[in-house]
């Protein structure tokens, strides 16, 4: 029953190794050439609950882990009985017979089993491994080779205990699912290992967060690799000590960037306003989660949208966009960085959970990368605030014997503040000349992607960009997918065509936040919609039958 | 130097408030920096929002005219970018123990290499005179209308014991010595916060009691607890060094040699990198 | 010459008595029966600079300042060179000879007159009210009692002081401009003293605020008469504080309020979120001042209209609405904190520093005010989060046997975490619901104000109203004026028939916020438009001209 | 009592978790509490995010399940409401000594008649293992895989210093000691601060070298200063009441007897003084 497109779901407790389950699954299927997307499922705690990890593969691209999956893997019996039923028609299901009396699928000891060998808890896990080599076909060997490149450590434990599950499961399935290899190796990352490059790549030297889901792992992956890069990474006591050293850091001279989710960014909103008035370049990384307030802390969400358009008070040039795939999330956070220093402003780049978060094969090119390069002020007569035709100012760090005065006051060119109602004015007309200037800019850009042809119109973005686009490749659907990257200036000048479509807008949200803005902004009023929050990404065959409900 | 060092915004300080001696001093302070090695492009400053925060459009350095309360924060990023920098930042009480009162903590904490000055006049003056953190129990503002019922925090105390490695006192009448302190200050390689008596004539006027309080503190206490018991002290107010002692900076502890600005990358560099790490 | 309007401008040095010198004449035309509106302009600094107090009276319904004034009183050399062209036609100038070399109008030597007196520098500004009593013909007695009543203080030395300058005025210019008695004497209190009464008739308990201009005198305010009311008034640490100690005083069963300006209101947001998570009952007072950032403290504008709109991170009901005059400050201030009550729901109570700090006569019905009582849970079981059909669970206090949890997670009826799917959609729809039950509500509410009848139609709203009303009141303009009071829900189903008006669109903003608000909610493009953003309200006589330019 | 006091979420703490017994101990407080006469009805808490707040869905209890940082401010809030309330305010080290620091320190300062607990486990547990303002030096951490450059603070000093009334250390292997120290800091009327040492069996299983070091602490320190120098030990930890002192709570301070949710007025009276006041 060889198939092209094979997903694979474990599940079991935090702390059992079911995201190293899932992950080492994904760098095997794309170490064959395929193309892979992985998804985590995790609630918020350390140990124990319930974990999963959905898994697909196949020889073309793929932007959507399934929930119909060919190989389902239970560690424990909340497992099973959760995901038993996600087992596609003539796929497997393994489980613990351990800890489920009457499972159904192949039963396996795998506590039994785990037992015989130190530290059972945290060798169940590799029960997936084993499970997953005897149902796609590969030999005890082979198993014993991807374990090895994938665990690394513990081997005399590991090979051992996965053979004796790799015999259990073989015994009933070996083989059942042979997946052929792909046309070449790709690279393999998740959203916010793709922020994190992408930002590196456009030059980024300062990147400060303080921890706060989905958004950590972007500072996690930076402080590993900071040496290596030549990024200094550093953890402060708040969000609002991260984006106020961050304008500090930024206004020295360093490249700087801040990432948090909701209720970081609402503390740092501030200091943004600060950024607009000032005109400091810095870029913030939005990555929402399923709200308001604590919300579901890992659970993804697209409410944050209009939030993220209007931080901080006062009028000034604002920046958003949101990546739909985690390819494009690389390049996006790299051309972010470079708008916030062409324009001196800050810029958001807006994500969510699911993309911060999935892990997914990519073609990336690193050359694709913005390099953020800020006009710099040559000889003497420095104003910070120079009032220039387009609204820029160029810039200059200290040491410098001008004088380089940054305020958050209302200022003359020169940076002292003023309560002169015509100074005011002024400086309001130069900001307000920025603005169109942004604006003027993003024009010769590439602002909204287009995918596919067809009768149907759909509107998306952010990461259901990766669903729709799914939903697509596994359905009969012809249709238009129509996603605007930036959102603040709205593209409404790439739009116009829309304006009689009535398309079908889908988003991750209660309210309808990104239908709405479609209506108001570019006067495209939606013929139906899908919306989803509770917490899970789009499954692909799901949103295909409800596009086909709401496409009639 | 004085002139050098003066803008040309209009000075909007009530005739004898303490806010001018401290900016007179800052200007000494930059002169006796440059003789030290340190010239004045390199000097930064920062301020936060109140009265003592004008000092920034008074000043001709370079720097940032932050936030209320961010003063601070601001001052660790600059120095955080570019460590060759010498960073002071002016705070007034309200700044730095209220709003702010987190980033000073930490600054000490972690031993940020900047240097912050605190205007404490005990009020919040610009915002015409309610109570702040170190107002006294008692204090009749507009917010408090019969009195503050809190008691005020002792910022010499919170700074010791957050970790902060040079503290200091000064006072707005003692010019010549606050000059010095300020330039002790910069000079350290550590955080060096320094608690300057500023009276605020038309809130608080405190001269009388503190010419009569004030007293100089020939050296720097040899122990830390040493330095809090004159820190505790009510009766006299010692102004001077109360204690100064080293351990590596926070930049210095957070990547050695390297200096964000300077070590900035060429883009083919970087993608190298960037390259090598995706595989 | 007598007018009916009569329009005072004094100005000097902060600290001179200049305010005094403005509102004791406001106070004395108010005795009068006659309407006033007095308008401070101040800059950030508490003694000297240059302030002024713009007082015009009439005895009709006044709602702006005028800076064509009759009388025009300069104390020092700044203030008669900046408002000695103020003066109207055969309008009074008086200014200070001591310190004016070649003035225009009346010198009188007003320092060697005070330097005959102590504190010379406080006396100064008793020249306002001497100059004033002359140029309107009152008798040195019926001066002297204006004095009395208004100083209070030190009147053996304010009296002769104020009648060596009264004698100098009223020489030249005695009984130029007589007044008329209006018909009763009315109240006069700035839109913040409305705001303060209105909240407190509407039952507040507690109100918290660190002070933050143009906001500042809500808290001095209820301070000063704290035990009299029977409001707690506490300054916590910082904004951040202010917000979750009055959530905390909220969930406890206290009718709380907090107040601020953009900065501070920035890091009011993330438990702002929390009060849509939690459904808190909160009154948020944002009075904007010119921005962004730290801006122009003491100035005007109406730069944070979107801010005030998608405040916290999710989505959530947001209930905003901005008044147009002061009188409507008190009214509106208490309807909104009887919403946040009836809904549960964080309400901003959006206004600008010229409403803030502009003082008025009006016609105050104290009973005009709602009284925020909530909907209390009755009997056993209470739930916190009841999924009641309208979205609205009752409210129940502790000490109580039940179990009251509030909670910032995503959450179960009875408030405990929940990570589930179908309990996550499920208190999303919960919370939607509500969201439409405040949209129902609003229906049957007056959420839009309208004035005169006109070919033309103007849209503008809060503080700007005033002036609007003002200028067509002294200008042979016929408009419609439109004022949305409420601005989240955009009462969209009030505006239908203005949808092809081509309204000239009135705000203080420099990227037309009011504008683009309109024309997306509501669909309702400008014709034309009339924006202001050098910090300073519009003047009633220049605005009729620039509405008579652009109707054109 | 303990089944009344349970509710039906699902615990996921690890198992040997120390705040197992924290909530253990809170469900002997409140029986503890009723001898005193508070009733469980009176009984209000808070948390931050984290952990440690989870005792919120554990225990049966009113309260408010509030922001990372912000518990210590919603308890003060409902204090302030109604002053015939009982409450304790849960923390994370991380919630009251770095995002909510500032609270912590005017909770103190105010003498807020609040008890404040804080889990005391040396890490951000909840978001994966971070350090936090209690890890040690060196601490290696996802966020410092070269590990921690700060210092820690040390949270009894700073809430001795900032001036709360009432300051004590508990250990999760000393229940019945946490138990009454709580219980001791709850009937305490003003500012109680509660460290516990909570080893992470995760992420700091610091077990072991707790049970060598923690001592009992027989009674409360005489004066701050012993209070202080008790604090500051380092080679053995004394878990009990250091410090015990009275002084007007912040709620008693600002209104006397008077109560805003009790005394909340009739609307005719109200209004009644509203118009009073226009005149
Ligand atoms: C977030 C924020 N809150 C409030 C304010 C208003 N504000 C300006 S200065 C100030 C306090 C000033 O007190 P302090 O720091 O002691 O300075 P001083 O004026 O006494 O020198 C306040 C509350 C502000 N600018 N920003
Ligand atoms: C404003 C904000 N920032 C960050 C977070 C993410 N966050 C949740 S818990 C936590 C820290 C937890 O550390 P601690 O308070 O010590 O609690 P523990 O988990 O160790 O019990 C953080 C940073 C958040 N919820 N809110
Ligand atoms: S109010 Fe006080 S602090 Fe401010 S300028 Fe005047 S004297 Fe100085
Ligand atoms: S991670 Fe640590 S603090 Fe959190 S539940 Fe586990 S042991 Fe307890
Ligand atoms: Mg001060
Ligand atoms: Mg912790």
């Amino acid at each position: 029953m060889s198939r092209d497109r094979f997903t694979y779901i474990v599940g079991g407790k935090a702390g059992e190794g079911i995201k190293k389950a899932g992950s080492s699954a994904a760098n095997f299927f794309a170490s064959m050439g395929r193309h892979v997307f992985q998804m985590d499922d995790y609630p918020s705690l350390i140990r124990g609950g319930h974990n999963f990890v959905a898994v697909t593969t196949a020889t073309r691209e793929i932007t959507s882990h399934f929930m119909k999956a060919d190989l389902v893997v239970g560690l424990d019996k909340r497992s099973h009985e959760t995901h038993r039923d996600h087992v596609a028609e003539g796929g497997v299901v393994v489980y613990n017979s351990d800890v489920v009396e009457s499972g159904q699928g192949i039963g396996v000891a795998m506590s039994t089993e785990a037992q015989k060998y130190p530290n059972p808890g945290l060798r169940i896990g590799v029960s997936g491994a084993a499970a997953l080599s005897a149902v796609i076909g590969l030999s005890a060997d082979e198993m014993a080779a991807f374990i090895t490149r994938e665990y690394k450590r513990d081997l005399e434990n590991n090979i051992p205990f996965a053979t004796d599950i790799y015999r259990a499961v073989a015994e009933k399935a070996g083989g059942k699912f042979p997946l052929g290899d792909g046309d070449r190796e790709r690279a393999m990352m998740t959203g916010n290992q793709a922020i994190a490059l992408g930002v590196a790549a456009a030059g980024l030297d300062v990147y400060l967060a303080y921890p706060m889901t989905p958004a950590t792992t972007i500072l996690h992956y930076l402080a590993a690799h900071d040496q290596e890069l030549g990024v200094v990474t550093m953890q402060p006591e708040s969000e609002i000590a991260v984006i106020n050293i961050a304008l500090g850091s930024a206004a020295a001279g360093a490249r700087t960037a801040v990432g948090t989710s909701g209720g970081g960014f609402a503390l740092m909103e501030e200091a943004i306003s600060l950024a607009g008035m000032a005109e400091v370049p810095i870029l913030a990384i939005l990555s929402a989660r399923s709200g308001p307030s604590t919300g579901v802390p890992t659970y993804t969400e697209q409410g944050d949208l209009r939030f993220a358009l209007s931080p901080g008070h006062g009028e000034f040039a604002r920046i958003v966009a949101s990546p739909g795939t985690v390819r494009e999330a690389y390049g996006l956070a790299a051309e972010l960085l470079e708008l916030a220093w062409r324009f001196q402003s800050p810029a958001v780049l807006l994500t969510e959970k699911h993309l911060s978060e999935s892990r997914m094969t990519l073609d990336l090119d690193v050359e694709d990368a913005a390099w953020a390069e800020p006009a710099m002020h040559d000889g003497g007569g420095y104003k910070r605030y120079a009032d220039m035709e387009d609204g820029v100012s160029p810039l200059l760090f200290p040491p410098s014997d001008e004088l380089i005065q940054w305020t958050s006051y209302e200022h003359d060119e020169l940076g002292i503040t003023t309560e002169d109602a015509a100074a005011i004015a002024r400086m309001h007309d130069k900001r307000q000349r920025k603005t169109e200037t942004v604006l003027e800019h993003l024009r010769t850009m590439k602002t909204v992607n287009r995918f596919g042809q067809g009768k149907a119109t759909i509107f998306t973005y952010g990461s259901t960009t990766m669903s729709v686009l799914e939903a697509l490749r596994v359905s009969d659907i012809e249709a238009t997918v129509v996603q605007p990257v930036y959102l603040k200036p709205f593209p409404v000048w790439e739009l116009e065509e829309y304006r009689d479509a009535n398309p079908i807008v889908i988003e991750q949200s209660a309210a309808g936040q990104f239908e709405s803005l479609l209506a108001e902004k570019a006067r495209i009023d939606a013929g139906a919609h899908i919306r989803r929050y509770d917490g899970r990404p789009f499954e692909p065959e799901e949103l295909a039958r409800e596009i086909e409900r709401v496409a009639q | 130097m004085p002139d050098e060092l003066a803008t040309y915004a209009e000075n909007t300080w009530c005739a004898g408030c303490g806010n001018f001696a401290i900016l007179n001093a800052m200007k000494d302070v930059v002169g006796k920096l440059e003789e030290r090695g340190v010239g004045k492009e390199r000097v930064v400053m920062t301020a936060g929002i109140g009265c003592h925060a004008k000092i920034f459009d008074y000043l001709a350095l370079s720097g940032f005219y932050s936030l209320h309360g961010r003063s601070m924060a601001t001052a660790q990023g600059i120095k955080l970018a570019n460590p060759d920098l010498k960073v002071v930042g002016f705070c007034g009480d309200g700044d730095a123990f209220a709003e702010g009162i987190a980033h000073m903590m930490y600054a000490a904490k972690r031993n940020s290499d900047i240097t912050i000055v605190v205007h404490d006049n005990g009020v919040y003056a610009l915002t015409t005179g309610q109570r702040g953190p170190t107002s006294a129990h008692g204090f009749k503002g507009p917010s408090t209308p019969r009195g503050n019922t809190e008691d005020p925090f002792n910022p010499l105390v919170l700074m010791l014991e957050a970790g902060a490695t040079f503290v200091a006192r000064g006072y707005v009448v003692m010019v010549g010595e606050l000059t010095d302190l300020i330039v002790a200050g910069m000079m350290h390689e550590g955080f060096s916060f320094i608690q300057v008596l500023q009276p605020s004539v038309t809130f608080t006027n405190r001269y009388a009691e503190y010419n009569e309080m004030v007293e100089r503190l020939e050296k720097p206490a040899s122990t830390l607890d040493e330095a809090l018991a004159l820190a505790r002290e009510t009766d006299r107010l010692p102004a001077g060094i109360f204690y100064q002692t080293e351990k590596p900076s926070n930049e210095r502890a957070l990547y050695g040699d390297w200096n964000p600005v300077t070590n900035h990358p060429p883009r083919a560099k970087r993608l190298a990198k960037v390259k090598e790490l995706i595989g």
